[in-house]
């Protein structure tokens, strides 16, 4: 893999430590869940409330998003106009999508009636797997800025260093959903 | 090394590392579904695969580790996530002995006190 | 549309009726200074959109200093009221008025006074120090301190309108939960502390990419100069433990505005939770506050006794060691909570051990001494007094690292007198050192001695006369936090106590005069040469004032202590062709936009105007797009005009 | 002569603080320093012990800075000035390895104490502990002894030289239950049981304090402990088991509002499960069918 100007620079660089923050800001949302898992309030508690069928589904569509991040901005390195557009907008929507069976998935809770203040379990798994999705849509605005500027400069070396952000952030971010899918799901369902 | 050939040797390289973080976290969800482990061990074997998926993800999308010689990536990350573990586990302990000494019945302190005279204290 | 606003959240008690009438009327009587000299136009070009990392500094440092006046007062007010409150006379204050105050002075202190002060000195020596022009990123830069400005400005506001939070410096939950707690006090405490945070975490990232990114060429990490070392140890303590704050303000703020349950005492909440996340940043906070202000004292003390500094690859792992061991000792805050054997035993352990680097350190500084030629300026009367009450601090720190002594003195006056030990003899003392030792590189000038080391004389009597009493009320079995008692026998020592906080009054008064004194004086305390105490960094190497590009070229550097070694050899001046076009940032509004937009989003969320929060969002969003878009946002500086400000400087 | 005049100005400071510092001290009585209860007692000698062990790297940093900043200073150019020199192993050896030898001392002490010490730990004795069931109210303490039927509030009798265990909870912002004399503070929470052991040595009463700020009466929340010869208790809870004043769930609502009350009281307690009700007002309706024994360490086992 050669090395990228992009990936040298001072932003860069900044960046970078500004996700090391964020990892210590989701360890510990992480472990106020672990240490709340059990506290239900006589509620309903994890295997009662999710499809891991749902998650799964998820969990792929986000994956795929990651990859096609990483296909656009290997597009965008070699200048391949078509490729880079088709990739950037196939991260944004397997994006969106994710986003909405996530927001579906939160609806359908709420309705149900066990809404982020029926119990500490679901304040803190509401808190978790919300952040996380903020994040997304956070991804998903700044994905959008990014392609309104592409079509308006094209490949100007400040998109380069736009974008390198962008990816490195989004990649983070499916990184994140690893360990949302083994501790909320696999293990606060299974184990 | 034409650009053309670069460009296709990299993709494919991406979509490996796609394909192996697929692989591992189908892997995941099959075992927890199946319900064949027990709970400690399900727990195990999750974490364990979601690490490898970590450094799968890593390498392939981050390419952490490739670059010049003091490497301010990778070792941030590496004292990032060290320190991250290091307040996950030591608040879940914290609180596990918290929770147990708070939760604890007269029958259960009795058990907990022989338990330390044994030990001489 | 106005959420919970209504009138009775107005003083009414005399004390912050009088505070709550003083401030605006201070504000305004600037405000017509200021239209009277017609200086608004200075102010906001000059400074408030200044990208300058060194007028930031100064921005940050004169915020902290008005903050240490109204922390001091705070002070004065407890110590009043303890002293007087005996049996059944009620003192000053009502209770809630007493711990409103106490609340606010220990915020205060610790957020605006030495968070202040910390990120002030390093925004004006650090980039100087290695010899770059300015900090990675500028514009973020201004962006910290204006959100340092808006939690400061909600921090006061509170006691203009709705109150301030009564559950001390760091609001144990359920105190200050709903069900306790409903009033808009502890929402003003956990939204100045989440905006003035996340202002010091982008300074964290800011500095940390400076000193690893832009250190001018030849300075490897290990012929740094020590204090930069003690900044990159401490930028990254607050890294990795700043967002621990954020989530934990964030998830209290989520039970008392969404109804949430993380830490209240039913619906399965654990307000243990809280105190282990908030410790989890707190150990590391206290370092983060102290490591700069040794690497101050590493600087000053080899300055001022003209020896190289003793032992430099131990200091550097000492402070490395520190950083480490800072992250597994949290638990030693809530030792008495009930958390069994081991754990405690675990963590009284870990933090003993962190007592040997800090030792060390003392070691090296003393053999730093040894066989020097010291000069007694202020700054190393500062370094005596430090050693002398940082000491004492050490050891009554190593005593409560043992739990089973901890069960006895943990949350008693012993313990008020251990940490305003270390704190004031360790980072107070570190900073006003660091403030008077670099002031001429900022303003030209040098501050008048003997005032400065009166200065020093009354803070360090103060501290004695007003903590070692607090000692003995400790191992009286006096509480902290009291605004009255019912044993006479207390009474003596609380009016030593409140004798000695008024010392230590006098001696703020004398470092003010001080600075008063020296402005006057400025004609004879002039710095002609850029170097007034003969110092050993780079810093030094640039006239005073310094300039706004710090280095016309930028030096190259081979050793420790480079400007020592050059002064040695001789400097060659360099001739009209070294010179070459530099690339400045230009001035940007956008930084106090987004703090005055952050200031608008806590004060909407304290009152439930959620459509004024939403709105301020937004509004910080849009900032930062425009931000990111703006294309021309530096100019050039032609080589011509570099040399010929290098020539009038010299003449 | 002008070289001395800082001299004198620090050393009559000192002689002038410790006069003054000396004159003050002898008129306080110091609890830590004069327990009244085994625990105090072994904690204390500990205090002296580390205090010691601290001094001895202490000690020699006054020392060395007074001596060096007036051997080395400006003025005295018969001192040896060296401003190269700044390495030297011998002193790091000395340096690191003295406070490493002090510290694992140190560190042994604590382990052993943290396990000797710890409030959970039943104090050795051939009688029987009383119970004590403690529960920190908004701004007064009331304390239950279940085997003996009597409540109080804001007092403690208990008999000398039998140990005491507590079992203690709160309906009250995060209180801390600490006297002096007798040894360990310990937290009260509510919806929480912790549990802590003392033993008082000596008849007297003695004051108890709260340490953790819980709101506006926090000052005022103190109680006495009356320890007293074991006739003189059972005397008492004679007396005491005749009480007007009765203590069931409904006393206890009226009492539990909040307020300030110092008063010494008596009940006679009707209901011997008080302080489980108490502990289940802040339980969910689903941990409370279960009944209070069964709960085992639910974090780890499901983790």
């Amino acid at each position: 893999m050669i090395r990228t100007k992009e990936q040298e620079s001072a932003p860069m660089l900044g960046f970078w430590l500004y996700l090391m923050t964020d990892l210590m800001l989701f360890a510990t949302v992480f472990a106020t869940f672990m240490v709340l898992r059990h506290a239900t309030a006589g509620g309903p508690s994890a295997p009662e409330l999710f499809s891991m069928k749902t998650v799964l589904t998820e969990t792929m569509i986000l994956l795929a998003s990651s990859l096609f991040c990483g296909l656009a901005w290997l597009a965008l390195r070699h200048k391949k106009r078509t490729d880079f557009l088709m990739y950037s907008i196939a991260t944004l929507l397997a994006g969106a999508v994710f986003l909405a069976i996530e927001i579906q998935e939160f609806a359908q809770l709420v309705h149900e009636g066990f809404g982020p203040s029926t119990s500490a379990f679901l304040s803190s798994f509401f808190t978790l797997v919300g952040m996380h999705g903020f994040h997304i849509a956070i991804g998903l605005l700044w994905g959008i800025a990014l392609l309104i500027m592409f079509a308006k400069k094209g490949f100007g070396s400040s998109l380069a260093r736009k974008f390198a952000l962008f990816a490195v952030f989004w990649h983070f971010l499916d990184i994140v959903w690893i360990f949302i899918f083994t501790i909320v799901y696999v293990i606060g369902v299974h184990a | 090394m034409s650009a053309i050939d670069d460009y296709r040797k990299e993709t494919i390289r991406y979509i490996v590392g796609a394909v192996a973080a697929a692989v591992l976290t189908y892997v995941v969800y099959m075992v927890a579904v199946e319900q064949r482990l027990e709970a400690v061990w399900l727990a195990v074997v999750a974490l364990g695969l979601a690490m490898v998926q970590l450094l799968v993800q890593m390498v392939s999308f981050l390419h952490l580790g490739n670059e010049t010689k003091p490497r301010w990536k990778a070792q941030s990350f590496v004292f990032a996530f060290l320190m991250a573990t290091v307040i996950m586990v030591g608040s879940i302990w914290i609180m596990a002995n918290l929770d147990y000494n708070m939760g604890m019945s007269p029958q259960q302190m009795d058990e907990y006190m022989i338990k330390q005279n044994k030990k001489g204290f | 549309m106005f959420g919970r606003l209504s009138l009775d959240y107005l003083p009414h008690e005399p004390a912050t009726i009088g505070a709550a009438v003083a401030m605006p009327l201070a504000l305004i009587a600037i405000a017509v200074a200021l239209t009277y000299y017609k200086k608004w136009r200075w102010l906001w070009r000059e400074w408030l959109t200044s990208l300058d990392a060194k007028k930031i500094g100064v921005m940050y440092i004169v915020v902290a200093i008005v903050m240490l006046l109204r922390g001091v007062a705070d002070a004065v007010m407890l110590r009043m009221q303890t002293a007087l409150a005996v049996g059944d006379n009620p003192g000053l204050f009502s209770v809630d008025t007493f711990q409103q105050v106490f609340t606010a002075h220990g915020t205060i202190m610790i957020f605006f006074v030495a968070m202040g002060l910390m990120f002030g000195i390093i925004n004006v020596v650090m980039p100087l120090q290695i010899g770059a022009r300015d900090v990675a990123f500028p514009w973020l830069n201004s962006v910290s301190f204006w959100l340092f400005v808006a939690g400061m400005i909600l921090v006061n506001g509170a006691l203009l309108f709705g109150g301030f939070s009564n559950g001390g410096w760091l609001g144990y939950p359920p105190l200050t939960e709903l069900q306790y707690n409903p009033g808009p006090g502890v929402d003003y405490w956990i939204w100045a502390l989440q905006i003035a945070g996340i202002g010091s975490l982008l300074s964290g990232i800011n500095f940390t990419v400076t000193i690893l990114k832009k250190r001018a060429p030849g300075m490897t990490l290990m012929k740094m100069p020590i204090f930069v070392w003690s900044v990159l140890v401490t930028m990254v303590l607050v890294m990795i433990s700043f967002p621990m704050l954020t989530s934990a303000l964030s998830l209290l703020a989520l039970d008392r505005t969404l109804d949430m349950h993380f830490f209240t005492s039913n619906m399965g909440g654990n307000p243990m939770m809280y105190i282990n996340l908030i410790w989890a940043w707190g150990h590391p906070e206290v370092y983060i506050l102290v490591l700069p202000a040794f690497g101050i004292y590493s600087e000053v003390v080899a300055t001022f006794a003209r020896k190289k500094l003793f032992g430099y690859k131990t200091m550097v792992a000492a402070l490395v060691a520190i950083m480490f061991f800072s992250f597994v000792v949290w638990q030693h805050h809530f030792f008495t909570m009930g958390a069994g054997a081991n754990v405690n035993a675990f963590f009284g352990i870990m933090t003993m051990i962190i007592a040997i680097p800090t030792g060390v350190k003392i070691f090296n500084w003393l053999f730093t001494m040894y066989r020097g030629r010291i000069r007694f300026t202020a700054p190393f009367v500062w370094f005596m007094c430090f050693v002398v009450t940082f000491t004492i601090g050490g050891v009554t720190g190593v005593l409560m690292a043992v739990p089973a002594l901890d069960f006895q003195i943990h949350n008693s006056m012993f313990l008020v007198a251990h940490f305003h030990n270390v704190i004031i003899g360790g980072v107070v003392f570190g900073y006003l050192a660091g403030i008077t030792y670099w002031f001429p590189k900022v303003l030209g000038f040098r501050l008048h001695d003997r005032l400065g080391r009166w200065s020093a004389y009354a803070w360090q009597v103060g501290f004695l006369l007003a903590f070692l009493p607090l000692y003995a009320l400790g191992l009286m079995g006096a509480v902290r936090r009291i605004d009255h008692y019912t044993d006479p026998s207390w009474q003596p020592f609380f009016i030593v106590s409140a004798v000695g906080v008024l010392t230590i009054a006098l001696g703020i008064g004398l470092f003010v005069l001080q600075i008063g004194v020296s402005v006057w004086q400025r004609k004879k305390l002039r710095d002609t040469n850029g170097d007034p105490w003969d110092g050993r960094t780079l810093e030094w190497s640039v006239p005073s004032p310094a300039p706004h590009y710090n280095f016309a070229i930028q030096p190259t550097v081979s050793r420790i202590d480079e400007w020592w070694y050059q002064k040695k050899d001789g400097v060659a001046r360099p001739t009209r062709n070294d010179y070459k076009d530099i690339v400045l940032p230009k001035n940007s509004g956008l930084g106090v936009a987004i703090g005055l937009l952050c200031f608008v989003f806590g004060g909407a969320v304290i009152w439930h105007l959620w459509w004024l929060a939403a709105l301020a969002f937004v509004g910080v969003i849009v900032v930062i797009l425009v931000r990111t878009f703006d294309e021309n946002t530096e100019y050039t500086m032609t080589a011509e005009k570099l040399y010929q400000e290098a020539k009038e400087a010299r003449v | 002569m002008k070289k001395y005049r800082v001299m004198f100005g620090v050393a009559a400071t000192i002689i002038i603080l410790s006069l003054l510092g000396y004159l003050l001290a002898r008129t306080g009585h110091y609890d830590i320093l004069q327990p009244m209860g085994d625990i105090a007692k072994q904690q204390r000698n500990l205090l002296y012990f580390a205090l010691l062990l601290c001094a001895v790297v202490v000690v020699p940093v006054f020392i060395m800075l007074g001596s060096f900043a007036w051997k080395f200073r400006e003025g005295n150019k018969k001192a040896h000035y060296k401003p190269e020199w700044s390495e030297n192993k011998l002193l790091e050896v000395v340096w690191w390895g003295i406070p490493i030898v002090i510290i694992s001392i140190l560190a042994v002490v604590a382990w052993s104490t943290s396990h000797s010490l710890d409030p959970y730990r039943p104090i050795a004795s051939n009688k029987k502990a009383i119970e004590v069931q403690v529960v920190a109210l908004q701004w007064k303490w009331l304390f239950i002894y279940p085997e003996l039927g009597v409540a109080t509030l804001n007092q403690l009798p208990v008999p000398v030289g039998t140990p005491v265990h507590f079992t203690l909870t709160a309906d009250a912002p995060m209180s801390a239950f600490w006297v002096p004399t007798l040894g360990s503070q310990i937290y009260t929470m509510n919806g929480m049981s912790s549990q802590l052991y003392l033993i008082a040595d000596h008849a007297g009463d003695f004051p108890g304090y709260t340490t953790n700020i819980n709101g506006e009466g926090y000052a005022d929340m103190k109680f006495m402990v009356h320890a007293q010869p074991e006739a003189a208790f059972n005397s008492w809870v004679e007396r005491a088991r005749g009480s007007s004043q009765m203590m069931d769930a409904a006393a206890y609502e009226t009492l539990a509002k909040p307020g300030v009350i110092t008063e010494e009281r008596e009940y006679m307690l009707m209901d011997d499960n008080l302080y489980s009700k108490v502990l289940e007002k802040y339980m969910a309706p689903k941990d409370q069918q279960m009944d209070h024994s069964s709960s085992t360490m639910p974090v780890m086992e499901g983790m």
